[in-house]
């Protein structure tokens, strides 16, 4: 029990941060996730670890600094929410097409525009799809406990250097500012270059040595028959990812009839109903997907088989229910639940809409 | 010379209790009142209200435009 | 064991931390928690509120719309929680300051006098001595482990005043008086 | 004497109104803390547009940052701005409406930091708008983080320690920096803690939007302002640390005229 | 033929910008669409027609000059290419959020990050699911032509005042580099404020006139239950567009056993496809979606009823693919077949694509 | 006399050579156009570098301009980075690696347009690396278009009628303003267009790698520079333009030392 | 009919504009045309390109694999192109500053010595030469509708330079010289 | 005094005919030549090259570097 703390999730964000061992953090303040620079700078992890922390000028300048220094080889994170995010979306495209790991999380709030700071899930499509321009993919974790925020910190940054890929934490307001129990990893040294290089290779900026080329990093090619082949590469570099890294939680889907879909914050909800359900005879399970993308396709698509039908649950007027329409393919009918601008929906209306859906299906 | 005469009039349910018109009067006519308005504030009040001058500071430094300033200049004659 | 509260009031009051300071308790005696605050830039003097679930199992939804015990501290948080006890469950709250007192029939009511008992120990342990009101109706945390949810929750500087908290909190467990029993 | 038998009430009654609420304001409360800034250089602008009798031809764009509701109490045309954005936004209604007044309202996280390349190009370009910005060096709305005019060795929830120069920056000038640009007409730093401030705060608003009914570029009028929440004082030490501190630091007074 | 043209693509656009009485133009140069700016520089609008041209400092800039000038009720354009597109996501969300009606261009070229220069396809999703954060949507417009680059300007300004909607025009290097025939429309005069006001109502920042209350452009609602609310009327007004405004072209689709669904330059090789299929004997159509969003989801649908298959043929790994998925919902198999990093596929290599997949269905 | 008896072949076998190509440039025929200035400040810089014997601890960054593949010339390990966006990679790097050397190449339109922000703040936390800054007044690789640093009248594929600066803006001398910053330790502007102004400029940038060992701060090299390509003239000619009009609106010389 | 036709060479040899007067003149005779160039940051000096398609049917792609003709005027463009040109199509090209000559059998080859004959009237009509040389082969417009294309095609202040360019047509149409006639 | 004599070595394939070398040689020892290299330019050669000082000036120039200057000091004894 020595490393049980109750802290916020962003904090929770922040210490796992440190004690993955990561090498720097760029960041700028926004709603609700100002808590993650706020603690780094608090613990002043340039003394424990020698983790560099810095506040940027703005999110774009942050999102650069990432590339530097993941450029460099480095672990490296930000954060941010919603609209900073958005601002970001170049410099994740950059780092997806020069293959740099870094970690992400966005700490989503209610859009558009400039919205409402209240927990939102309306970036799904922005963190699943590429919201940056180009054929990108970055694998994203869906925490719905703070202590999956901590832990998915570790994990995020093992996914980004096994790929050479950015990975995203999508996260929430409530997730970002709620306290739970959690149990803090232990820490991890940092890196120094030669063990990064003995880890992961020899490609960042370290400064070239003689016995290598020089080391680029790069997303430019202006021969399309290269940038192609590059491009192959990243998708065959997906087409891995896919294979290797979904993850999701079950819960009583074994004798499902009616399978929710649901992540983060909705997810937390959706188990509530799920018990609900259960008690009034219905026989209800969650499905909880982990990584977003890759998405838990196949599962889904199995347990279709099953089940009479499925609703995706969310805070937004419907994006992962996509996903799950892809996954089911017409199979049985999908259909969507969603509170939007910072609403978050209870576990008695979502039984409703549970109660209404197996109405019409019949 | 007539003395210029002045009187305040603090909306005291938009007041927030800063306490800048309290310290800037310089004549001390103002104070914060002990209860608290509807919005958990003690608002300030013309504690002194015979010594105002009309000299509008309070009202030039209070954020929330609370006060409204009246003036009354008594006639010459009347001296 | 669930119990779920809801703690409301204005920002300066300390609400956020008597969640704290519950939910660190809970641990203390191995239990799941969640505090789940109102956040937003509101004025300063505007309500703050925390959700705070104690379990004994695997919290789901930490975020709810009803609650075992509603915690009171101003009238708009009266408005909007009074009517989100559920049936049977506990309102408590301080009358000062409160124009509408709760009418529900079919809910405990408790009122502790908590800031009038606090200008006389100390301000600042206001919101322990309702803490104290709470605990005295709802035992679900031990003293014990209130003193080791303190020390977790209290940086190291102001360990000191664990004992004055401690009073409080029995201030708080003499003084609560039961408005409607059910 | 006769004054002695007229009370105050009298001359509520009786007396001539020397000072009330423009009616450029709305009748909403202002969100902003006790003793906030925001409300004095609110009021002066709105006062400024009313005296000049601009008021159907101007309008206002504030930022996110604290007075983000800005077009809640300011009874024009407003227009919300994303963080950083607002010259842009005002140099997008200027060009389309040359006659009009167009004016920026910006806090100093948002003009000094995000904002900077729209800052200074709007200044580059010499749009004739007018930029109040209030700089109180801290991110007041986010919960009192580190600006980048947040002076040397100043505790903020991200320099928690205080602010350490050189890793973090300097605070930032830049007020003076734009002051350099040819089309920036005129550049003023001014401040409402004080009566005698908020007089001549007020004049300088006022000659900003001569500037811009002149066609003379970029005024921009700097308010050296408090952020008492994220200063953690009460509002009356806040006003005094500013005199003492923020002023030594951020002069005030014409830097271009 | 008097106003018959060989005009780049990117030239028409900004020509028909001109006719269409648009009010102002803000951009930032860059590959390949510099021509839209190029051009309007040397046509001195502000002469012909009082157009007000403004080179912005960037591209978030440019997106933010066209915020405010559309919020004072102007027609107002701007252009861009993929990497520029990915910083203007902010500023589109913020103008989604307050229902501001603009036109906005992409003409894509490959990434991801810095990419290519050269044609590609790979912002499908950015432009159709809302690549900035929070639930939007804009109608997106597919020239295939270069007539098609100078018609939609005006239809694109037609939809978005109509909705009080930003608008895309989702083109790509190849036409907008390319030349062909354009008949020009003729030029429409620039509206006076009150003939805006009239037409579309007084919502603008106009100046505050004493008959009015004032106008405010605002995305925020700090409320959680107001936003909602607005939320709610946006994805009303979205259902909206969806029923009135989805735009396709059937080509042979009527006896088609398998059916191509490509658009823009895609779709002109497609066309070409078609030719040569039938010309083999394979009985093959072309769907050519004109709006991307909303999707011409249901006539997709129904020629699910009639047709083997369908192959959904893009520059990029795989997006517009999605769509048809959704669209066809398992009825039959739908495949995709792409190129990238700025390769345009050739007819015949689709064509052979298309021998493949009917072999496998059989 | 034995000089008259001495063929260039036998100087070119016997003698010692006074110029060659400094390794630390690859083999690869630069991109450029010819006589373009970017390849002398390559040159130049990669020069200092292999004289300082810092070329295993040095780590270049080029963004988007006509540079944007100096990847391929600079033998030394380089990032490419998003348009404006250097000097935060460079602040990246450099954070990660305080005792390796860390430089920025970046054109006009890059630093001082759409990456003022970047520029500027890096400045002001005076991150201690080397920034070199070739302004040759115009966007080179996007095919001429107007850049911030754009002469007054001068014209360009966006300013086909010439630069109107009341509508367009004033060129910006953004060396000037940085210079301002108590985080810039040296400021300078240079040219490389004919031979002493070459030494001169070498000479600069050695000055400026020097401070970044001697960890003072951020230091601004500027090289006015041509674009024949871009300015419609041949090389020769682009350079006598450049040394009479460039060069009398941005002087050449120290502007903090 | 249709004839889809690569131009290509160095940047400054005027094959943009060949490909652009070609377009206009089809305009000219109410055909539909395309002009797809290759495009980019290259160096001064590099190779250029178009593609051209008169037709008189709608266009289906513009981008194509596969040429009726090609003209050719660098050794780059020689070594890219020659190769896709249809069986049975045309090569044309100027042999200045070829080291590889097309080998095909299965198609037309011509020769225009168009530096040459430029070098005599104006370096300036280059392109226009190798325009008459190819319109002798392949005669797809005629000459008043080329006349309309220059006009559309030049702005007005370079309309005195028509005559010129038209007299550099001929010289091209006497010039050509077929090397492979199938 | 022995005079300091200088030759310098050209790479015509990379050379781009930019003519800086040529304007920019104190003793006018550099020309382009007529014929073009592979590149299609016009490539800088000595064409005076006995005039050479070595003084390095056309190799500081040039964008390409395509230029290597040899010295060559006499002995003095020789003089
Ligand atoms: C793109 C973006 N980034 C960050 C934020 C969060 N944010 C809102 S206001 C603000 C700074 C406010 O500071 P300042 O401009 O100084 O205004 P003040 O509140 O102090 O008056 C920040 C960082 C945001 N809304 N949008
Ligand atoms: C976000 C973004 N916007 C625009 C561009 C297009 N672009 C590439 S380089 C450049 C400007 C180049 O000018 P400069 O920095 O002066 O460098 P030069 O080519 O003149 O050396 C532009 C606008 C881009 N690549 N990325
Ligand atoms: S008007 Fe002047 S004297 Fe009167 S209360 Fe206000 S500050 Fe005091
Ligand atoms: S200044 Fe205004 S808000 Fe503050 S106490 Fe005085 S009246 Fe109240
Ligand atoms: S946080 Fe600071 S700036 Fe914002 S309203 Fe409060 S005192 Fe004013
Ligand atoms: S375009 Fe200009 S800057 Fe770019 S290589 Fe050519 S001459 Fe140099
Ligand atoms: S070294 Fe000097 S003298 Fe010799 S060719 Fe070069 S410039 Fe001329
Ligand atoms: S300067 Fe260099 S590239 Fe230019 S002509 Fe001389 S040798 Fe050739
Ligand atoms: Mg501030
Ligand atoms: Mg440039």
């Amino acid at each position: 029990m020595e490393d049980v703390k109750l802290m916020k999730g962003n904090e929770a964000m922040a210490e796992a941060a440190i004690r993955a061992g990561a090498d720097a953090y760029f960041g700028y303040p926004i709603t609700p996730q100002s808590e993650v620079i706020e603690y780094l700078m608090h613990e002043r992890p340039e003394d424990r670890t020698g983790m560099v922390v810095l506040q940027a000028e703005s999110e774009i300048a942050a999102i650069h600094m990432v590339y530097g220094a993941a450029g460099a080889g480095k672990k490296v994170m930000t954060t941010s929410s919603s609209p900073g995010i958005s601002l970001k979306l170049e410099g994740i495209s950059y780092m997806a097409g020069s293959e740099l790991p870094c970690l992400i999380a966005n700490v989503m709030r209610g859009g558009p525009g400039l919205g409402t700071i209240q927990p939102g899930q309306s970036d799904y499509f922005q963190a699943t799809k590429g919201g940056g321009h180009g054929d990108y993919r970055m694998p994203v974790l869906a925490p719905s406990t703070v202590q999956e925020m901590a832990d998915f910190v570790g994990l995020g940054f093992d996914i980004a250097f096994k790929y050479r890929n950015p990975v995203m934490i999508l996260s929430d307001g409530a997730i970002g500012q709620m306290m739970e129990k959690v149990y803090l990893p232990d820490q991890q040294e940092r890196l120094s270059d030669k063990e990064v290089i003995k880890k992961y290779g020899s490609w960042a900026t370290t400064g070239k040595t003689e016995d290598r080329e020089r080391n680029i990093i790069t997303s430019l090619e202006l021969k399309s028959e290269r940038q192609e082949k590059h491009n192959e590469h990243l998708q065959a570099k997906y087409r891995k990812i896919e294979e290797n890294e979904v993850r999701f939680e079950e819960i009583k889907c074994d004798d499902a009839d009616f399978v929710l879909v649901a992540y983060g914050s909705s997810a937390r909800i959706c188990q509530k109903v799920v018990d609900m359900g259960r008690k009034k005879g219905i026989k209800l399970g969650l499905l909880r997907p982990i990584t977003l993308w890759p998405f838990p396709k196949k599962i889904i698509n199995e347990l279709a088989d099953n089940s009479k039908g499925f609703l995706a649950v969310e805070m937004s007027a419907g994006q992962l229910v996509e996903d799950v329409q892809l996954a089911v393919n017409g199979k049985v009918p999908v259909t969507h639940y969603g509170r939007m601008g910072g609403m978050i929906p209870s576990p008695g209306e979502v039984l409703v809409a549970v109660e209404n859906e197996l109405k019409k299906i019949g | 010379m007539a003395k210029v005469r002045g009187a305040v009039v603090i909306d005291t349910e938009t007041c927030k209790g800063c306490d800048l018109c309290v310290v800037a009067c310089p004549t001390d006519v103002l104070k914060l009142n002990e209860t608290l308005n509807a919005k958990g504030f003690n608002p300030a009040y013309p504690a002194n209200h015979d010594a105002c001058t009309a000299c509008t500071i309070c009202a030039l430094v209070c954020p929330d435009m609370c006060i409204t300033v009246y003036q009354f200049k008594p006639e010459k004659t009347a001296v | 064991m669930t119990e779920e509260i809801i703690i409301a009031g204005f920002g300066g009051q300390g609400v956020l931390s008597m969640g704290k300071i519950l939910a660190y308790s809970g641990i203390m005696q191995d239990q799941e928690v969640s505090w789940m605050p109102s956040y937003g830039p509101e004025m300063r003097g505007g309500t703050a509120n925390v959700a705070v679930i104690l379990s004994d199992d695997r919290i789901s939804s930490p975020i709810l719309h009803e609650y075992d015990t509603a915690i009171i501290l101003n009238q708009p948080s009266m408005d909007k929680f009074e009517s989100m006890v559920k049936p049977g469950g506990l309102l408590l709250y301080d009358p000062n300051g409160i124009f509408h007192h709760p009418t529900r029939k079919d809910i405990t009511i408790a009122t502790i006098e908590g800031a009038k008992e606090a200008a006389l120990i100390n301000r600042k342990t206001f919101n322990m001595i309702v803490m104290g009101a709470f605990l005295k109706l709802h035992p679900i945390v031990n003293m014990k482990n209130i003193h080791k949810g303190l020390e977790k929750s209290l940086p190291e500087r102001h360990h000191h005043l664990i004992p004055l908290n401690e009073k409080a909190i029995n201030v708080g467990m003499e003084k609560v008086v039961v408005v409607n029993k059910i | 004497m006769t004054t002695a038998v007229i009370t105050p009430e009298d001359i509520i009654k009786k007396g001539k109104i020397v000072f009330k609420k423009t009616k450029n304001m709305t009748d909403k409360n202002l969100s902003y803390c006790p003793g906030c800034g925001h409300g004095v250089a609110h009021r002066l602008v709105m006062e400024v547009v009313e005296e000049m009798g601009i008021t159907q031809d101007t309008i206002g764009v504030a930022p996110v940052g604290c007075s983000v509701l800005a077009y809640e109490f300011m009874n024009i045309d407003m227009t919300q701005a994303a963080h950083g954005r607002a010259p842009a936004v005002a140099t997008g209604i200027k060009r389309v409406f040359p006659e009009k007044y167009v004016f920026t309202y910006q806090g100093d996280g948002d003009l000094a930091a995000i904002g900077t390349a729209e800052t200074i190009h709007a200044c580059n370009r010499g749009e004739n708008i007018v930029i109040i910005f209030v700089n109180n060096g801290i991110y007041g709305m986010t919960g009192g983080q580190m600006a980048p005019t947040t002076l040397s060795g100043m505790k903020s929830s991200t320099s928690p320690y205080g602010r350490v120069v050189e890793t973090m920056g300097y605070p930032l000038k830049i007020t003076e920096m734009v002051a350099t640009l040819p089309g920036v007409c005129f550049a003023t730093r001014q401040a409402v803690h004080e009566a005698k401030y908020v007089r001549k705060a007020k004049k300088a608003i006022r000659k900003a939007f001569e500037n811009q009914k002149e066609n003379k570029g970029t005024s921009i009028v700097e308010i050296v302002s408090n952020c008492n929440s994220g200063w953690k004082m009460s509002p009356v030490q806040s006003n005094e640390w500013l005199e003492e501190n923020m002023l030594a630091y951020f002069p005030l007074g014409d830097i271009k005229k």
